[in-house]
């Protein structure tokens, strides 16, 4: 019998070693995965690279990875928030790679990872200081620029709710870039909010098939909260 | 001469987004065009981050931190919206499916060059987010600012000065002080406050315009 | 108020023209939208590119539309199957043009014009027949092929559920292409089992939003039926 | 010498999926995979057509024609089963997501290259679907053939003659003769029928045979 479901946390992360490339999803706090940032904190890994939409907010989550000096590169879109102030000083100090994505190039990046490209030809950036050094192209009139895949060695995601096969569902803007970053990594970590009898989510419904999904763990988690101002 | 409010110029907007559009609205000012739509058009809008058919924010105490748009402000989804992952949302936007964006900009060129994500100041952390993409993606792209900054240098520009974030991509500018359409033909004036001239708005900007529907006027 | 249901099938497919690209749904008889075909059949059109995962089965559907002899050209993966006769007589007899794509670079290219991307280098196809010709590129140690989007005037797609507003749900395998032709379609007409008041389709579960859906038209089919032998 | 029966050879590679593999069965002589794969074994089959968690054929007069699989049979889905859009599907493919994928061919290299879309014969329809997709991006493909034809032919071969479905994919055959396993080292053979040497097989087959364990026999 095949059951994903992991002890705990620090049980669900526990393969994770120095080095390791990471993807994390959410969007500001929304589908953060949050206590599994908190067991990897604890694992005490460290030398990461990050792919995230942002590069934390205040002292959870991706802020406290970077506090705890744990990340080497971040990769993402908008990593500066009125409180990244933890990203803000060791970029500053010199102690964190940033490479800065377009987010949908971002979004882009990850699905063609999951589904086997070797590269695209995006429409966004072109022109711009983003895509210096990048090979571009005409296509039918319009302007491109060659982009890879992102790929990584974990992801760590949250869902609403999942079952012992992987399966899961999503709520409402949580959903953000779980899906894609779950088809994106080798070992996928889901934190769900419950995690329910195997045949109780509606096949039509599931939003990631347990396939793209190796560890899950349920996580009871106190409402997600808003971003400081 | 009459400058119009943000929220005059909001109101502005909201009259050219017709019943049945797909709209993006850019965080910052541009947010405040939804406030001004009519009630009666079923008008959709997108959030980036993964949500079509978003309503208005919650009342006070109501919000759900699940649920919020791309500024990560709390809101609502009306009937008929549905929630989707970022691929699928940015696919909306850069496979041109939105008719409408609506974004801020610090300069924008004649030629609808669109500069808007970073002042290129040396420290200054970048930070892009969806701009380029929304820049690119939709249908037509507008720009909502004021037309000059607050040392009165035009940001409506013969090139932009600042880190561009796309090429060619802006159709029109709503400013403070006039309507402009801008593109290869570089920029027409649509519209302009009671009380201001073509002339002075060409003193103003510093840049050549036509005026709509009669001859080039600088 | 934006009300994009259609009185009838005839209605839906009133715009299409000779000579319109046009996707069609469907695995089999799974998803595909009879209908919308037949009425499609009886407007008259002819000249037209079909692009579809097979050549048409038996006498419904896609064969009808080759043997009434209105396709010039048919993008399909799969065109040889016992009951393809009217494509195998019209092929033979020089009538049709066939452009033969493997099915994941189908399902790709279609995903592809519908998010905007110019070209993609895709890992099938390499070494073989059907990537002579084409620009190839090893990226990190493997092989890939260019491969460029597949957009079409028009898609007919078969659902479950709509709303006015275009929303859609499938019902089980005859999901297949319908999500992704209704992504790279400037306009796509959905047949569905029965139109319901919006908001009665969970926003969680719309598998197509209404974005990507033009024209929704109510047709209470018969049940799907098996391929002939 | 006791060739195997299609069962047999079904049951055979039933034996080599282990649980919790995910899992495509081709089209064709793949498909009796199935019926030999242990029940107390979580096993996930994937069908290219959108569903993961395959189940037996049901019950005659049960079936129900938007629920088939890729050969376009009325299949069931288990519990914990899903369903998806033929993109996320073939991104199972060829994303590298699959386990075992297990096909047959017209022949096979002994350098695991594929070729079984198409006889090449004039006048034959080309008919690709998802074979060539299947064929590389398994992170195993299995090929299930007769070795002989009807003629007496090895399908097992140095070079494909028939056109090629994809270069270096397959990494391990399972005949009615024997198993091998193919690579960019050559063939080796893992197991013969009762009654077979390796001389008889290299005879039979033509090519270079390697024999597990021991030293190259021909």
């Amino acid at each position: 019998m095949i059951d994903k479901s992991m002890r705990d946390a620090a049980a669900a992360v526990a393969e994770i070693q120095d080095g390791a490339s990471v993807m994390i999803g959410g969007f500001g706090t929304a589908g953060m995965p949050d206590q599994l940032i908190d067991a990897l904190i604890d694992r005490g890994v460290g030398d990461l690279t990050i792919i995230n939409n942002n590069a934390g907010n205040g002292e959870a989550g991706v802020a406290a990875l970077i506090r705890e000096e744990r990340v080497r590169k971040i990769i993402c879109s908008f990593p500066r928030q009125s409180d990244s102030h933890h990203f803000d000083a060791a970029w500053r100090a010199g102690k964190i790679e940033l490479e800065l994505v377009p987010q949908g190039n971002l979004a882009a990046r990850i699905q063609a990872a999951g589904a086997g490209l070797g590269a695209i030809f995006t429409p966004t950036g072109y022109g711009t200081e983003l895509a210096q050094g990048k090979e571009v192209r005409e296509i039918d009139g319009k302007h491109y620029v060659l982009e890879y895949p992102i790929r990584a060695d974990f992801a760590l995601i949250k869902a609403q709710q999942g079952d012992r096969w992987g399966n899961l569902v999503y709520r409402k803007t949580a959903r953000n870039f779980g899906p894609i970053m779950a088809m994106a990594a080798a070992t996928t970590i889901a934190q769900v909010g419950n995690i329910v009898e195997l045949g109780s989510i509606d096949p039509e419904v599931v939003v990631t098939p347990g396939i793209f999904v190796q560890r899950v763990v349920e996580i009871a988690s106190a409402n997600t909260h808003a971003l400081a101002a | 001469m009459n400058r119009m409010t943000r929220d005059q110029m909001a109101a502005r907007v909201a009259q050219d987004i017709p019943e049945g559009a797909y709209v993006n609205l850019g965080i910052g000012l541009p947010t405040k065009v939804a406030n001004y739509l009519p009630q009666e058009r079923d008008i959709f809008l997108q959030s980036e981050n993964g949500l079509l058919g978003m309503g208005p924010a919650p009342a006070a105490g109501d919000e759900d931190w699940e649920l919020i748009n791309a500024g990560k402000q709390a809101v609502t989804l009306l009937a008929g919206g549905s929630f989707f992952h970022h691929a699928d949302s940015f696919a909306m936007m850069r496979g041109g499916h939105l008719d409408i964006c609506v974004l801020g900009a610090f300069q924008v060129s004649v030629h609808g060059d669109l500069a808007n994500w970073h002042t290129g100041e040396p420290g200054a952390i970048p930070a892009v987010g969806g701009a380029m993409d929304l820049a690119i993606g939709a249908k037509q792209t507008f720009v909502m600012m004021d037309l000059l900054t607050k040392q009165g240098t035009s940001k409506l520009v013969d090139v932009c000065t600042y880190p561009l974030t796309g090429l060619g991509c802006v159709s029109r500018v709503y400013s403070d002080l006039a309507v402009f359409d801008v593109g290869p033909g570089g920029a027409t004036v649509i519209e302009m406050v009671e009380g201001l001239t073509i002339e002075e708005l060409c003193r103003l900007t510093g840049v050549r315009l036509a005026h709509a529907g009669e001859t080039e006027a600088a």
